[in-house]
């Protein structure tokens, strides 16, 4: 029902938007499609609460991997 | 299609082609004083001055001698004839069609197809009188009259400056209506002036009836419900925009004169401010900020309040709200909502009856409407209190009074979804996109986002007349002075 | 295009509200206890040089934004590849300030209010402001700056009865290494942040010096910041300070001006979306900049919608629950922000002067 | 402008209003008691406000609802079947803990205060000296409309007769999480008069971190005052003896202010109080003292500060017998001398039993309200 909700609402808004630039500029629309797509993606995602790649989990990881190993030499 | 050299044919053409089955046109004919020349004079009846026209140009025409006509120049030589301060000797029939229309009466003599259009316009005017709109307690009683020509005059006499212009035009196909742009010609910048005249002349429209047909073709962000246009029917207060550098546009049959650039805060000063003390005046400007944030939030504080916030009550008060609201039926926002239309409907009932029925429309609604709600138990006590708070504020801020009750519904409906933080998100919305608006390229938030001490003298407050020595920067770019520095003050 | 400019103030008051973003009212260099006061001031001062490269940056090369300024030195690729960086690097920040908003709205006020509901609509004011473009965001911040200094002012009076001193006593109690350790975290949270504005920024207006925007923005945010943490830990303690989420918050919750003026948690929520609004619009203006920079379009605004949207949802499963936010702001941020905020922008300028003096040679 | 009617259809698109609710449809709680039910439980007692009638003529009327339940938030939950509303919690005045509870720990009732994000902190902390924690929310308001918020007030203008410390919540926190100081709460008891009930506060429960170890009474607790720096006035009443004139004096005290110095010698820490008091001669009972007199003065100032002197080291001795130190008299010393505190601060309440103290009193008597002598009575 959320998804079918937010896929109505992006169509509307994406032909709303493209509609207001006056102009046919293909690769802008392409781009702007394109990026449309990931952000619908991602909020089906978000919506169907499906877990992904976490990018402050890799961020967190890295950084305490980091840490530990100059602990030694810090502490 | 062209005038003949003979009278009866042009007066034919006038009676049988232009002018058919129209019954005010009245054709006069006589002949040149003793010459025998035949002539017509055509106008229309109850737009010219009778009298005048009989006594400076029929009576003069009949009575003079041949000899002083010469038949050849027959035209220029009876112009030291007729006693009448226009007239201009035209060939285009469009043109005479056009004057006899504008009230002027048209000659015509035997032998030429020229005309000469002598203006002897003579209608009546609605006299000078108090705007009703804008009344004042201290400043001019003069307000403008439907007629231009009147309303340029009051103008003039409030600046005798050879640099106040007047460009006339003339707009709507069919109305043909005058309109005047006037400013000044070494305040007003040039960027605005030509902006002005670029968008006025793109208006196509058949008809202007009033200056509020050109205020919507000419404003920006059309969707916006804020005015970019102002308006007013007081000379004075026409004369102290163009004083500051703005543009007036007036228009024929209207007493309502337009200014541009219109910025936000105009619609917080009144001109009275700067006839009054300066300290009362001040305190009165801060009351209409304080109005319009009491008329466009209370209804959303007070629901956020009570059907979000119940902790920033203190308890006394929340016992007591909520003895009030104690077996009423509906929900609060259906209760703000319903009462906020109700008294919108009373105002607008009230605006549009006459005085004595309005004042007992207002009795009923106010008092007993009130009343017998609250004792009825439809509605609780205190959201009349909100209600009559939110509408009489509304009116010390009379240039915002349809786009307030706008704003109040927006906040309410945020307020209602997320307490004050909705109201806050509304706020911020708004001021998005007041600061998003222009007026002829003048940002609409202009001064009121400035932390300059120059520019803060004409908004919050009304500084004293020998503080203020600049025009606004952003309208005026040139001849900033207002006033000579006085040495030791 | 025509570019946008802001005047001097506008840019300082942007600036301003943008430190003072999300650092009012999280808990921000908790671990320098008493002598917090001291590690806001070090990480003001440290913050100055910072913001002297990005200044130097603009004056070099006035007639262009950070984008353009980096892929100008850099050439098309490697430069592009930077400001790829950048460009998440301001994503990431909007999404994590969007987040702190989030949380705060839904612990505080409306707690059975679906998160995503606020944010969404938070976030479409931001959209619409930054549409409008940095100008109206300008007037903007420069109109509600006032109200976020007459918030800290009304705040201060209030408080004062209720301040204890004997909070901050005794100085310098555990040593200089925990107020070193607040002020690498307070500088890394508000203060470095201000490289996103250096990308958001697009150009000044004529006469005015972008030494002085820089270094009175830091100036003044610092002040802000130094009076809201004092204020706040001398109303609830250290300990309290460092154990809740939105310290201010409860601070606030305190003050009772004779049974009248009470409750006026409000208007630390109020200071906080406003600030916050303006730190989320600029992360996304900086962010739409980035990417039209790197494909090469003139215009940014037809990429803001899509772009909001990814925020809003990168926001949502950037975290599990505040307590990983709050860790993270605290703890890994200083670490993880410390290239883009310290080192890039060193080397962009080493290549920005180097650059500079070749042209000028030529 | 497309912008904001986008956003004002998102608006009403998504209007779940999750949070708004009626202002009618909540159950006003005032009051919180908690008592020790049978086994683990606890018997919790909530002070509601009832309103009887509609619209405008409507009243309100307070009344308790009880339940009991193995947790205090299920307890509390419990409620609603019995008031039918949510129990709204933002506007209670007072905690009251039944002296079971407190001995045990009130931790358990603080957690479910501090998490539940509508009790605020401002709430009094109150422990009960009667049987239950119920029977004061039993009791009559005489000047207020319901009980909770008469402990309020009382607790409120407590200051010009301090017999009592009353604490808010997040001041008890602050110094359940501070080191070197530890908690108070004020208690409540019922005093009959007629036939009504009516609530008295008088004296504090000390405790040594959430659990209570004794009590002060009044004037002990006025003593704790002087030396927390509390500004409050209160009276002493003393009993002036000079060459066989006696009279009743009494002293309003209208400054103090509370001074510590550690001094360290041979490890030993003995703190230093200084009390300067302000005071006035409110009352005195026999015309014969004349006070004008700067002799009969340093008297007077003299057997107060003995007697203040006295009842202080009473009170420090019998805080230092439970190893509690209500006073702050560690977090002094955090403060002085930071490094003597590091030594002795794993081990504070030991240290705190034994610690020498130093009390002196200086009082002044600065005026004698309106008159400058004793009335002199003329035939």
């Amino acid at each position: 029902m959320q998804v079918v909700l937010l896929t109505t609402t992006l169509i509307l808004i994406v032909i709303a938007e493209i509609k207001l630039w006056h102009q046919k500029d293909t690769p802008k629309i392409i781009f702007y499609c394109i990026l449309m797509l990931c952000a619908y993606g991602l909020s089906v995602l978000q919506m169907t609460e499906t877990t992904i790649f976490n990018p402050s989990v890799l961020i967190e990881t890295i950084i305490s991997a980091l840490q530990n190993d100059n602990s030694e030499g810090l502490r | 299609m062209k005038l003949s050299k003979s009278i009866e044919k042009n007066l034919e053409i006038f009676q049988q082609k232009i002018f058919h089955d129209d019954d005010v046109i009245r054709y006069r004919r006589f002949t040149l004083g003793n010459t025998q020349i035949k002539c017509g004079i055509i106008f229309i009846d109850s737009m010219i001055d009778k009298d005048y026209l009989g006594e400076n140009v029929i009576s003069p025409l009949t009575r003079c001698k041949s000899e002083s006509i010469h038949l050849r120049e027959i035209y220029p030589s009876i112009e030291n004839i007729i006693a009448v301060e226009s007239l201009r000797i035209s060939k285009g029939l469009e043109q005479m069609i056009e004057g006899i229309l504008y009230g002027d009466a048209l000659l015509l003599i035997d032998g030429t197809d020229l005309g000469m259009i002598l203006s002897v316009k003579g209608w009546e005017y609605r006299s000078i009188s108090e705007p009703t709109s804008e009344s004042v307690v201290r400043g001019s009683r003069e307000g403008f009259t439907e007629s231009i020509i009147i309303n340029i005059s009051l103008l003039r006499r409030k600046i005798q400056d050879s640099r106040l212009k007047f460009k006339m035009q003339e707009l709507g196909r069919r109305t043909k209506t005058k309109i005047a742009i006037c400013y000044i010609e070494d305040l007003v910048s040039p960027q605005i002036l030509q902006e002005v005249f670029e968008r006025i002349n793109k208006i196509d429209i058949d008809g202007i009836l009033e200056s509020g047909y050109i205020e919507e073709l000419i404003k920006d962000s059309p969707l916006s419900p804020f005015k970019t246009v102002g308006h007013t029917e007081r000379p004075d207060i026409l004369a102290g925009k163009i004083l500051e550098g703005r543009v007036g546009i007036l228009c024929d049959g209207t007493p309502f004169v337009l200014t541009v650039p219109f910025i936000f805060m105009e619609g917080f000063q009144s001109n009275e401010d700067y006839y009054r003390n300066w300290a009362l005046a001040s305190l009165d400007r801060m009351l209409r900020y304080v109005g319009f944030f009491i008329t466009t939030s209370t209804p959303a504080i007070y629901l956020s309040l009570i059907t979000y916030h119940q902790e920033m009550i203190p308890t006394p008060l929340l016992l007591s709200i909520s003895a009030a609201r104690e077996g009423i039926p509906f929900p609060t926002i259906f209760e703000l909502i319903v009462l906020g239309l109700v008294f919108e409907i009373l105002r607008e009932g009230g605006v549009r009856l006459p005085s004595p029925i309005g004042q007992a429309l207002s009795i009923v609604g106010a008092i007993v409407l009130g009343d017998a709600a609250v004792t009825a138990n439809f509605v609780s006590a205190p959201m009349i209190i909100v209600i009559a708070l939110t509408g009489i504020s509304s009116f010390v801020i009379p240039q915002f009074l349809g786009v307030v009750i706008l704003i109040r519904l927006a906040f309410v409906l945020f307020a209602s979804v997320l307490g004050l933080y909705g109201f806050v998100f509304a706020v911020i919305g708004l001021f998005i996109h007041l600061m998003s608006i222009r007026s002829f390229g003048i940002p609409y938030m202009t001064e009121l986002s400035s932390y300059k001490l120059e520019d803060v003298k004409d908004t919050v407050i009304r500084a004293p007349w020998w503080w203020m020595q600049r025009r606004p920067k952003l309208i005026t770019k040139k001849n900033r002075p207002k006033r000579k520095r006085i040495e030791g003050k | 295009m025509k570019l946008e400019v802001l005047s001097e103030q506008q840019a300082i008051s942007l600036m301003v509200l943008f430190i003072s973003g999300s650092a009012v009212v999280l808990s921000i260099g908790g671990q320098a206890g008493g002598d917090i006061w001291l590690a806001v001031i070090l990480s003001g001062l440290l913050a100055l040089p910072i913001v002297t490269v990005y200044a130097r940056l603009h004056s070099l090369y006035p007639h262009y934004d950070a984008f353009q300024i980096i892929i100008v030195i850099f050439g098309n690729t490697f430069g592009r590849l930077i400001c790829l960086v950048y460009t998440w690097f301001a994503f990431h920040l909007g999404a994590l300030v969007l987040r702190n908003f989030g949380e705060f709205i839904i612990t505080v006020g409306l707690e059975e209010t679906p998160q995503l509901f606020p944010v969404t609509l938070f976030a479409l004011l931001c959209l619409w402001i930054v549409k409008e473009g940095i100008e109206v965001l300008g007037r903007w911040s420069n109109f509600f700056f006032r109200f976020a200094i007459i918030i800290v002012l009304i705040t201060t009076a209030l408080a004062l009865p209720e301040l204890n001193m004997d909070h901050f006593r005794p100085f310098l109690f555990n040593g200089i290494m925990p107020v070193l350790q607040g002020t690498a975290n307070v500088f890394a949270f508000p203060f470095a942040q201000t490289i996103v504005l250096w990308l958001a920024f697009s150009g000044f207006q004529k006469r005015s010096s972008p030494y002085r925007i820089y270094w009175l923005g830091i100036l003044m945010g610092t002040l802000v910041i130094l009076i809201i943490t004092t204020l706040v830990v001398a109303i609830i303690g250290v300990e309290i300070y460092k154990h809740s989420y939105f310290p201010a918050y409860i601070a606030i919750a305190r003050l009772n001006i004779a049974d009248f003026v009470q409750r006026l948690e409000i208007i630390v929520a109020i200071m906080f979306i406003i600030s916050s609004f303006v730190k989320v619009s600029t992360c996304l203006l900086a962010t739409c900049k980035g990417v039209a920079a790197i494909t090469n379009f003139h215009d940014y605004r037809f990429t803001v919608t899509p772009i909001t949207l990814l925020m809003i949802s990168t926001s949502y499963f950037l975290f599990d629950d505040i307590m990983q936010m709050l860790f993270w702001a605290q703890d890994i941020w200083p670490i993880y922000a410390f290239p883009f905020q310290v080192i890039l922008p060193i080397i962009v300028l080493i290549g920005g002067e180097y650059r500079a003096k070749s042209l000028k040679k030529q | 402008m497309k912008h904001l009617i986008l956003l004002l259809i998102a608006a009403l698109l998504l209007a779940g209003c999750w949070n708004y609710r009626e202002i009618d449809n909540l159950a006003i709680a005032l009051g919180l008691a908690v008592d020790k039910g049978e086994g683990d439980s606890y018997i919790v007692t909530v002070e509601i406000i009832n309103l009887e009638g509609a619209g405008p003529e409507s009243e309100f009327k307070p009344t308790t609802v009880q339940a009991q339940s193995d947790t205090i938030f299920g307890a509390i939950r419990r409620l609603i079947t019995v008031t039918g509303k949510k129990l709204y919690w933002a506007h209670a005045k007072v905690v009251i803990i039944s002296e079971e509870i407190a001995r045990e720990g009130i931790l358990p009732i603080l957690d479910f205060v501090q998490r539940d994000a509508e009790i605020r902190s401002d709430v009094w902390l109150l422990v009960s000296k009667e049987e239950t924690a119920a029977e004061i929310l039993a009791s009559t308001p005489l000047v207020e409309s319901s009980i909770s918020q008469q402990l309020s007030q009382i607790l409120q203008h407590h200051a010009p007769e301090p017999k009592s410390i009353p604490e808010e919540l997040w001041n008890f926190m602050q110094k359940l999480t501070a080191p070197g100081i530890a908690p108070v709460i004020a208690t409540v008891g019922l005093v009959e008069q007629g036939e009504e009930k009516l609530t008295r506060i008088k004296g504090v429960a000390f405790f040594r971190r959430d659990k209570m170890v004794g009590w002060l009474d009044g004037k002990e607790s006025l003593a704790l005052s002087y030396l927390l720096n509390e500004s409050i006035s209160g009276l002493i009443v003393l009993r002036y003896e000079e060459s066989g004139l006696t009279a009743q004096i009494t002293y309003e005290v209208v400054g103090n202010k509370t001074e510590f110095q550690p001094f360290i010698k041979d490890d030993q820490i003995t703190m230093g109080i200084v009390t300067n008091l302000q005071v006035i001669l409110a009352e005195v009972a026999n015309q014969k003292v004349d006070f004008s007199q700067p002799s009969v003065r340093s008297k007077l100032e003299s057997d107060l500060a003995e007697h203040l002197e006295e009842l202080m080291k009473r009170t420090i001795i019998k805080l230092q017998q439970y190893n509690s130190d209500a006073v702050g008299l560690g977090s002094v010393l955090r403060r002085r001398d930071p490094e003597a505190w590091k030594l002795v601060a794993d081990d504070w309440p030991a240290v705190f039993g034994s610690l020498q103290t130093d009390i002196r009193v200086k009082p002044v008597i600065r005026a004698s309200a309106l008159v400058s002598k004793p009335i002199e009575m003329r035939d």
